[in-house]
């Protein structure tokens, strides 16, 4: 019964870092009547931090580029990482409602004959999920073949999903509960923890530019997150799993601390509960090995 | 326009002559309006049968030359152009009269608020708007009439709605005035939020020693009849003649006098409280912000006023065990009924006072979240030692006495994002000291951390006071809480927040967190405001008749307003306005009549096809159809028309004259502006 | 700033003259950043409620207080030479939580914009928009990874630029219009020497 | 916007309700928030009193725009003048189109005592919807249909 039709769009970390979650994101919606088809030709974001700090107005011409492809296939956008959320739906819902932004945009895309018109949506696949009208809690614990018993998760949203507050519509950006019923749903149990909405470092280009600085961002949500006794950490973003992921090689070698913590995106666990393997996942991939986890579970 | 006679004038009206008399104000008007050629315009419009300016005409000498001008050049109207009517009429109305002319055959022309002030850059565009401002007047004054304001009794009563400290005050003056006083309060007992408080900023005196004294005088004055657990239900009639109907909730229990007019010989509730004990159902005790238990059958505490048990009905299971309990007294009828009570009363103070703002909806501070943290009314109740702990500050979490306790100031106020409120709430910074205070002296060695922006210590005596906690040893962190963090073990709290005076960020532990929330209006300020046509200012708090010169009065004749519900002040601000608006409210009833503006509707029964479509317009019930030699006509009860003229704006045969507002009159003026004065 | 030129010059730097004055304010910054972060940044009333809450603020330097008052003052060159300006990781904590309403953080990529116009930009975010110019991808698919996606069922690349580089003369169209690349190779030409 | 024609000023009529919006206009004055002096205002005691036929007459007289101005809906003073007057503006409203006149001449706005500002803002739309709109055809000196009136 796959009547939720969307353009998936894929960004860059996911397609070309952890292409698990992309094949998990797929198949996993598939089973819960979400079908994600292809979004040809589309590029980067572009990235919010990156390019969004140099000049605005590319950044607002190439994600618009992104949504008239969406446009053309007469599709919404739903995609899986904050990042692109922030660059795709902000413009997307800035574009629609201002004009003059509008007109500049189009003067731009005129070049390569492509005209913004604003006629779709852009959901973050998380969102989809949770939306009773279209899967939510109930249909997810019902797809689930291995539930994940016996493991604690600790949930980290990302910013760029969320805040500001005042332009986006999931709700509390200090003490949500969303995810964590996500996750909940999936068998296993969902921690909280101190200071959960903080920041994964990455953004905003600091990654690249300090990376000691974003580590230490890192470390410390690490630090509160062991302290909660969780076995593994969840994220809805493939930026924030880098840098939980990688970024605990990172904090080795220049902290000298060890964590060996496994990160997942939510679509891993998801296809993890509903019976993929973690080869089919890509689990292998991840740069701290999720085997002490898996161990739990499967 | 039919030919406009309207049925008062009996004689032939004399050719309208107009004087037209421009004032400068200084240079608010003159500044931007060209004052000589307004006034050579003025002369060449019809009717006008003299022109002056004057720099100050509301001065005495310039009302002086109003009259000279009258009387040499028999005038038969006069117009003034310069402020806003609604400043100045009353001053020019006297002088006309003064003049020996009707006073009111005087029309305002504005060219100050609407034009000079608000066109200051552009000379040329204000001029002109007053030129044809000054022709609109004219035109209207030349077709005024004798009128002659209606005197109506004023009841030898008032009402005050609310009985906190402001109702109270007021009461009582007006009750020692010799009037009789009606105190409506919708709680159980009088004494507002300042009964809830423990101490009180500057003095430190103890709240309720210096207010159980002024509730027992409420209680015992017998020109105040005191109705609790009461709500305004409806209200009629205008100033002078308010017809309140007051819906007084049943309590399930008798006072004495209520006793012996069932003829239970000496019953009624004594308020021994022989039935609270047997009471199968515990409540939380709103007065103690739901910190302590009360039974169904309940007091909030034991020095209420008037000392009867209310019983909760939403939570009282009808057992009948506290009826055994009560015995002879008879005190309790479980099946006791709504009452509603209508009073007459001459004048009413609105005093609704406030509630806290719900500081929940600010997540980041995590009220209602974390088990420490705790509104700043919530602390008054702690530290209180008629309070729910007798007055030992515990944690909420395992009842240990809170050693570093922090108060985040402007929680919620001075907040423009639509979540808290854009206004100061004024009084937080001060009491905020005073809970710093008493921290210091009961807990030895315990430091209380102020979080603020600024202390606002304004009133007599406040920064003396604002100096001397310094001085005892509380800090003061220069900086607005970002959020606080809950430590899922020791139930801690990890505040956030930066030293803008040493520009570091600060993580500081606190065993408790006190928020100095906002205030706001009470959810049932909105209903009854609307009753007696009050309205509010953008804020939420009631509209007073002007911010400086008129704090007490509204809008609407006859209604005063008193304490917080017209905008966050502290006690004696609140106390002194309460004394304000008593004094005020009495000046009517003392003079025994008030004068009504004449501007009631008239019938012309000639034209009156007696249709009755006015009658159901009138929301007043003024207007009836009436039988007169052989036809139906309306007729308007003069005492209940106010004048608003929506049966006049309405009647499709045009056989409604309203007084001083009559439709000759407003097409004169259409036509004046429009056709630029030729008929 | 005046300097006080003594003869010598280790004085003229520790004796600095270290007075604000009118000249050191441009308004016309204020104005640029107000309009570029689309909030009233002269509105912020200096109450730290963003500091307070800030990811970077307790491990640097970094005071997103401090960038909203040189907005409000117009110290420009302040503002823009500050290495700190790139250490915000736009986690809109302080924007949810100000309570004049304002956008801190967009404020903060306002001053970014306008400092990349002054050539003032890191190193790293100028490699970001080569990347994307060649490949479409700010982190461009590589062998193993491909390798990865045929084990998981998955095209060899995505459906992205990847495998319809006939796209990548649209962005590339895009990012010369504000001539972005050009810029780039410039200042990472200048610096790399 | 159609070119307007020479020397054309719009020419406003208003009238509005002594307790709020006159009160409000003050205000606007006390605060010296700026706007466009075209229009004149007449005071009134409740926009209840607003008769139907003064709107058409200084529509026929050659009013640019008309603009009626009272207490947001629960604050009037007489409890429920601005009720009736906002439900007599449909019908005023269908008479003007039945007329030819572009029903955006006529205006109704609530504002209360307290807010200046939004008068101010009251006054600069409708002068902006009137420059838009260009001079009403039965203006006597640039209306096309001038001769008829």
């Amino acid at each position: 019964m796959t009547e939720h039709k969307y353009a998936f769009y894929l960004g860059c970390i996911a397609p070309n870092r952890y292409p698990g979650s992309e094949s998990a994101s797929i198949r996993t919606s598939k089973r819960l009547g979400i079908d994600l088809v292809p979004l040809e030709g589309a590029s980067c974001c572009p990235a919010p931090g990156a390019f969004g700090s140099i000049d605005l107005n590319v950044w607002y011409a190439m994600a618009a580029r992104n949504v008239v492809l969406a446009e053309q296939m007469g599709l919404d956008i739903a995609l899986i990482c904050n990042g692109c959320y922030k660059s795709i739906y902000e413009v997307n819902h800035k574009l629609k409602h201002n004009k003059e932004l509008r007109d500049g945009v189009n003067e731009v895309l005129k070049e390569i004959d492509m005209e913004y018109k604003g006629t779709i949506d852009v959901w973050h696949l998380g969102e989809l999920l949770y939306d009773p009208d279209i899967v939510g809690v109930d249909k997810i614990r019902e797809s689930i073949k291995v539930p994940l018993k016996g493991v604690k998760v600790a949930a980290h949203y990302g910013c760029h999903l969320m805040k500001p507050k005042k332009e986006r519509h999931l709700g509390s950006t200090e003490a949500p509960r969303w995810v964590e019923e996500l996750v909940e749903a999936l068998g296993a149990e969902a921690v909280e923890y101190r200071n959960k909405m903080q920041c994964c470092g990455a953004g905003g280009g600091v990654r690249g530019y300090d990376l000691v600085h974003s580590l230490d961002i890192t470390n410390e949500k690490l630090i509160n997150i062991v302290e909660a006794g969780a076995d593994a950490v969840v994220d809805l973003c493939p930026f924030c799993q880098l840098q939980f992921d990688r970024g605990q090689i990172e904090i080795e070698e220049k902290f000298g601390i060890k964590y060996d913590m496994p990160v997942f995106h939510y679509a891993e666990l998801l296809g993890l509960a509903q019976g993929m393997s973690p080869s089919e996942l890509g689990l292998d991939l991840h740069a701290i090995s999720t085997e002490p986890f898996l161990k739990k579970v499967l | 326009m039919a030919e406009a006679v309207s049925p008062s004038t009996s004689e032939k009206p004399k050719a309208p002559r107009i004087g037209v008399f421009v004032c400068h104000c200084g240079t608010n008007i003159a500044g931007s309006i060209d004052i000589e050629a307004v006034k050579e315009y003025a002369k060449t419009l019809p009717n006008v049968g003299y022109v002056n300016d004057y720099k100050y005409q509301c001065s005495m000498p310039g009302q002086v030359t109003i009259q000279d001008a009258v009387k040499e050049n028999d005038l038969t109207g006069v117009v003034v152009a310069a402020c806003s009517p609604r400043l100045h009429e009353p001053t020019f109305r006297a002088a006309t009269k003064d003049a020996g002319l009707n006073p009111f055959r005087f029309e305002m022309a504005n060219i100050r608020e609407q034009n000079s002030w608000v066109h200051m850059h552009d000379q040329e565009g204000a001029t002109q708007k007053a030129k044809d401002a000054i022709r609109i007047a004219v035109a209207k004054a030349s077709l005024l009439e004798d009128l002659y304001p209606k005197s109506v009794p004023v009841e030898h009563a008032a009402m005050v709605v609310g009985a906190g400290v402001a109702g109270m005050q007021a009461a009582l003056d007006l009750a020692n005035a010799g009037i009789k006083t009606y105190l409506v309060e919708k709680s159980p007992t009088i004494g507002g939020r300042m009964s809830q408080l423990d101490k009180t900023f500057p003095t430190l005196d103890c709240s309720q020693c210096i207010l159980t004294p002024k509730m027992v005088d409420v209680g015992r004055a017998e020109n105040i009849v005191l109705m609790v657990n009461s709500e305004v239900e409806e209200v009629e009639g205008y100033i002078g003649n308010f017809d309140v109907t007051i819906r007084r909730k049943a309590t399930g229990v008798l006072s004495p006098a209520e006793a012996e007019a069932k003829g239970i010989v000496g019953g009624g509730c004594t308020g021994c409280g022989d039935c609270a004990p047997v009471c199968p159902v515990t409540k939380p005790n709103e007065f103690e912000m739901g910190m302590a238990p009360r039974k169904a059958i309940y007091i909030y505490h034991p020095q209420v006023v008037p000392l009867l048990y209310t019983i909760d009905w939403d939570s009282c299971v009808k057992c009948g065990l506290c009826v055994e309990a009560c015995g002879e007294k008879k005190a309790i009828d479980l099946e006791m009924q709504d009452e509603l009570v209508k009073v007459k009363v001459g004048t009413v103070i609105l005093a609704t006072g406030f509630e806290v703002f719900p500081i929940e909806t600010k997540e980041e501070w995590g009220y209602k979240r974390y088990d420490n943290v705790i509104t700043s009314l919530e602390f008054e109740r702690l530290i209180c030692a008629s309070g729910p702990t007798g007055g030992h500050l515990v944690r909420p979490s395992d009842g240990e006495t809170p050693m570093r306790i922090g108060f985040v100031l402007c929680a919620g106020s001075r907040d423009s994002t639509g979540v808290g409120k854009p206004y100061c709430s004024r009084f937080c910074c001060m009491y905020s000291l005073k809970h710093a205070h008493q921290i210091i002296e009961k807990i030895p060695g315990a430091v209380p951390y102020i979080f603020y922006m600024d202390i606002r210590s304004f009133g007599k005596a406040y920064e003396e006071f604002y100096y001397r906690i310094q001085d005892e040893g509380a800090k003061f962190i220069r900086g607005r809480v970002s959020n606080i963090q809950e430590d899922p073990v020791t139930k801690n709290l990890k505040v956030y927040v930066e030293d803008t005076l040493l520009g570091r960020p600060m993580e500081l532990e606190l065993d408790m967190v006190v928020l100095a929330a906002a205030v706001q209006p009470t959810e049932m300020t909105n209903k009854t405001r609307k009753l007696f046509g009050v309205s509010c200012s953008t804020d939420g708090w009631l509209l007073e008749a002007h911010p400086k010169l008129n704090p007490c009065g509204t809008t609407t004749a006859g209604v005063f307003v008193a304490g917080v519900c017209q905008g966050p002040k502290d006690i004696p601000d609140t106390v002194a306005q309460a004394e304000g608006a008593a004094s005020a409210a009495s000046i009517p009833i003392h003079r025994g009549e008030v004068e009504l503006e004449p501007y009631y509707a008239m019938c012309i029964e000639e034209k009156c096809a007696g249709c009755g479509m006015c009658v159901n317009l009138c929301p007043y019930q003024a207007l009836s159809l009436v039988e007169k030699d052989g036809r139906t006509v309306m007729q308007v009860t003069e005492a209940k028309c106010k004048g608003c003229g929506t049966c006049g704006g309405f009647c499709p045969g045009g056989a409604i004259w309203m007084n001083h507002f009559a439709t000759p009159q407003i097409v004169a003026q259409i036509d004046a502006f429009l056709l630029g004065g030729e008929q | 700033m005046a300097t006080k030129n003594y003869p010598d010059p280790k004085l003229n730097e520790k004796l600095r003259d270290r007075y604000y004055r009118r000249d050191q304010s441009n308004p016309e910054f204020t104005k640029d950043v107000e309009k570029l972060a689309d909030s009233m940044a002269h509105m912020c009333f200096q109450c730290g409620t963003c500091t307070g809450g800030c990811p970077s603020a307790p491990r640097s330097t970094y005071r997103i207080r401090e960038f909203m008052r040189r907005g409000v003052l117009g110290l420009e060159e302040e503002a823009l030479t500050d290495p700190d300006l790139w250490l915000c990781t736009t986690c809109y904590s302080c924007t949810d939580r100000c309570p004049r309403d304002l956008a801190p953080t967009d404020v903060i990529m306002a001053m970014r914009n306008l400092a990349f116009q002054r050539d003032i930009i890191p190193v790293n975010f100028l490699k970001t928009v080569q990347a994307i110019y060649s490949s479409g991808h700010g982190v461009p698919n590589n062998d193993a990874n491909r390798m990865a996606r045929e084990k998981l069922g998955l095209t060899r690349d995505p459906p992205t630029t990847h495998m319809y580089p006939e796209y990548v003369k649209g962005i590339q169209k895009i990012i010369d219009h504000y001539k972005l690349k050009e810029n780039a190779d410039r200042i990472v030409k200048e610096r790399e020497g | 916007m159609a070119e307007n024609p020479e020397g054309w000023q719009p020419r406003i009529l208003a009238i509005i309700c002594n307790w709020c919006s006159y009160a409000g206009a003050d205000l606007a004055g006390g605060a010296r928030i700026q706007y466009p002096p075209d229009v004149r205002a007449i005071r009134v005691m409740c926009t209840g009193r607003v008769d139907p036929l003064f709107i058409m007459k200084a529509f026929t007289d050659g009013a640019d725009s008309v603009l009626i101005s009272g207490c947001h809906f629960g604050d009037c003073h007489y409890l429920e003048g601005n009720f009736k007057a906002a439900k007599r503006m449909f019908l005023v409203k269908s008479l003007l189109r039945n007329i030819g006149l572009d029903d955006r001449r006529l205006r109704m706005t609530f504002v209360s005592a307290s807010e200046g500002a939004k008068w101010a803002k009251v006054i600069e739309d409708v002068v902006n919807v009137t420059q838009e709109l260009g001079p009403s055809p039965f203006n006597r000196e640039y209306g096309e249909l001038k001769e008829l009136v």
